[in-house]
């Protein structure tokens, strides 16, 4: 799901719910015994994840588990580049419809079915920064 | 104060797959043995008998399951805490091209990975007694994700019996019989035009079972997209056999 | 005061490839339809027609090109300079499968993208008239290496007249005609049966050449490994019309 | 070619020649008009480069176009990591045959048909370290 939808209600339908327990387990898995934790998480402009959704999520599974949890999420600018002739540009700078940008939250690479380099032509090039979710750290006591 | 940074999403696919009894992956080398037809055919044929089946898509580059099922691919998968694989004849499927579509999806390694991972830590199967997972040919990024990430799995590699395939499945299979078990691992002969024992044979000697023959059908192209005419083609009534042996 | 750091193989593939007049990748996103038999047995014909010929085994993790000209493993490619290819049947005959044998050889695409670095750079072709490419199947690295590490190249696109083949080779025929001039691209029908005109009219409406059809031949397993027996199935009669129009 | 071969005869007819063509071709094409360079070049343990011959064939390609070439040979141990189980080893703790050896000298990555992780089986490892040839460095005035 993409978008401003409104968390409270749509929070427990959408795909972000997901990622969210991807990041709630990867913690779980790094600090297994720790009460209070921080995790930080980087969000690639390519994929367009719902921040107020995720970080909605994420609060709420690591309640449910009795865990403290400060989430701090970064947005990441995309930036793509050309494997065949070297040429750089950024995500912002292309246009894609609806449809496009939704197949590509689900899944970035798909990317590759949509955009060329506009400089050559080629589909062969590279999401250098901003593809997805990344955890940047988790810290605890 | 401790510190770690990593990718979350393979820290999910556990809990993505407790509830998935058994995962079948099908394999070969070799490409145009008949993997996906096969796939789909063995999905249909064990949700026919009563088991809850998924069917995953991971010929990442060249998906072609949704052709074999007739899928829809012009909406979405709902979404419910996750992405919901559609129910198709019975069977949830996952596929790549419900947001491919049928554009090129030109694909380097690590990118490839990236949707595996992508894949599994958001599709919602929920309880299943199968999960088959129709495989590229080679050995690259998809088929070291399926051993590399699944916790278990029992692979179903397919054969023909002509030299190349044979000189694939070969290395194939001992690259699987030194990571899984041997009775975890078993070969399908498919496009059977005769007796000839030389699959059979092959399976004995890398001690990994041998489920059978599936012969070839000249009707079964004339079949692919449709699942009532997949459901009425003799490659179907081989496959379900084959079907009964995995139950 | 200035600096530079970065991979040297890339540096050289130009210069490699200065004496080679023309560069015919063999390719079809589908497996099994015939890629590798009729990348040898093109370069065979071109071969008997005059034409001095290399052909390149770019199906990495899975190579069989070897398995159809019967080539010698046991003992390493000579070394002058680089490294030459062994003439096999009057080819310069170049696999990875000189190295890793009938091994596995299970790569992540980063890998098999080395592996090409490595082989276009050491790989002295000397002066050819064609130099053909047999690629594996799906739009991975070794497919996307050919588009992007090649100056020239005409890809020779392998369909047959099954629906799930035609689905994967329009997605190819998309993406090369994106980046290919239309003429420098051919279409060849193969395992003909009948006299259907599918591949002949994806040909048509994507605008690229179409070579022609090479009939199903049932002999032709049985040659494989075999040159001379290669050289006397009806399939290389077929197969040397296709190579007369490419000269 | 591996081993200690002599240089001047052997020089011209091993495949090191091939991999300091491509060295040689990288500084030309990275400072095209430089008449005095220092090239600092990456020898992965993995490939097992001779030093000596490289050495050679790069001075002797460069003293050829009038070029003045200081050539630094860096070694690299080569680490191995598997990407099942997480494993770390080194390539020293490997014994090969010297078919083996050759093998994976011509083509680095088939150390994927002769090497398993000692410690799960899986061939799904990665050469985190020492693979093959590397320009770390190309510097001119
Ligand atoms: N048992 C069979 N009888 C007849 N044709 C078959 C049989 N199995 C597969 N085929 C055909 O072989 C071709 C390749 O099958 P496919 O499932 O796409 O192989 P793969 O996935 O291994 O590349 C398809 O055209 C398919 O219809
Ligand atoms: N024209 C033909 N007639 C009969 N069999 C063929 C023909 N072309 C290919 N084959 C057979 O089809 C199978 C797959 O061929 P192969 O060249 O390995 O395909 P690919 O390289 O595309 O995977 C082989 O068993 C081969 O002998
Ligand atoms: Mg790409
Ligand atoms: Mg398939
Ligand atoms: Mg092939
Ligand atoms: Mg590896
Ligand atoms: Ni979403
Ligand atoms: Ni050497
Ligand atoms: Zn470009
Ligand atoms: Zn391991």
């Amino acid at each position: 799901m993409r978008g401003d939808a409104k968390y409270s209600g749509v929070a427990r339908v959408v795909h972000e719910w997901a990622l969210a327990e991807a990041i709630a387990d990867y913690v779980f898995k790094t600090a297994p015994s720790a009460k209070r934790v921080r995790v930080t998480v980087r969000l690639g402009e390519l994929q367009a994840v719902d921040e107020g959704i995720l970080e909605f999520a994420l609060r709420e599974i690591m309640k449910s588990e009795g865990i403290e949890c400060e989430v701090v999420l970064k947005r990441e600018d995309c930036v793509l580049k050309c494997r065949k002739c070297g040429y750089e540009w950024l995500l912002k700078e292309v246009e894609f419809g609806e449809e496009v940008r939704e197949a590509i939250h689900f899944v970035p690479e798909v990317v590759h079915s949509y955009l060329k380099c506009p400089k050559c032509g080629s589909r062969d090039f590279e999401v250098i920064k901003g593809r997805g979710v990344w955890v940047e750290e988790v810290s605890w006591e | 104060m401790m510190v770690a940074q990593g990718d979350p999403r393979l820290a999910v696919i556990g809990r993505r797959l407790a509830r998935v009894a058994r995962v079948v992956p099908v394999m070969s080398s070799k490409g145009g043995v008949g993997k996906t037809l096969l796939s789909c055919l063995l999905a249909l044929a064990l949700s026919e008998r009563g088991a809850r089946v998924g069917l995953l898509d991971l010929d990442v580059t060249n998906p072609t399951a949704h052709v074999v099922l007739g899928a829809d691919l012009s909406k979405f998968p709902e979404e419910d805490r996750g992405v919901v694989p559609p129910l198709i004849g019975g069977v949830k499927f996952m596929s790549v091209a419900y947001y491919s579509g049928e554009n090129p999806l030109p694909l380097r390694g690590w990118e490839i990975d990236n949707v595996v991972r992508e894949v599994l830590a958001v599709t919602i199967w929920g309880d299943l007694d199968f999960l088959v997972i129709d495989t590229p040919p080679g050995i690259g990024d998809e088929v070291l994700d399926v051993l590399s990430y699944f916790p278990k799995h029992e692979p179903l590699v397919v054969a023909t019996p002509s030299p190349l395939t044979v000189t694939s499945v070969r290395r194939l299979l001992k690259l699987l019989t030194e990571a899984v078990k041997g009775e975890l691992i078993r070969v399908v002969e498919n496009m059977a035009r005769d007796n000839s024992s030389i699959i059979a044979d092959l399976a004995r000697k890398f001690r990994v079972g041998f489920l059978g023959k599936v012969r070839f059908d000249e009707g079964v192209d004339r079949a692919v997209g449709d699942i009532d005419a997949l459901r009425e083609s003799r490659m179907y009534r081989d496959v379900s056999m084959i079907a009964e042996k995995l139950l």
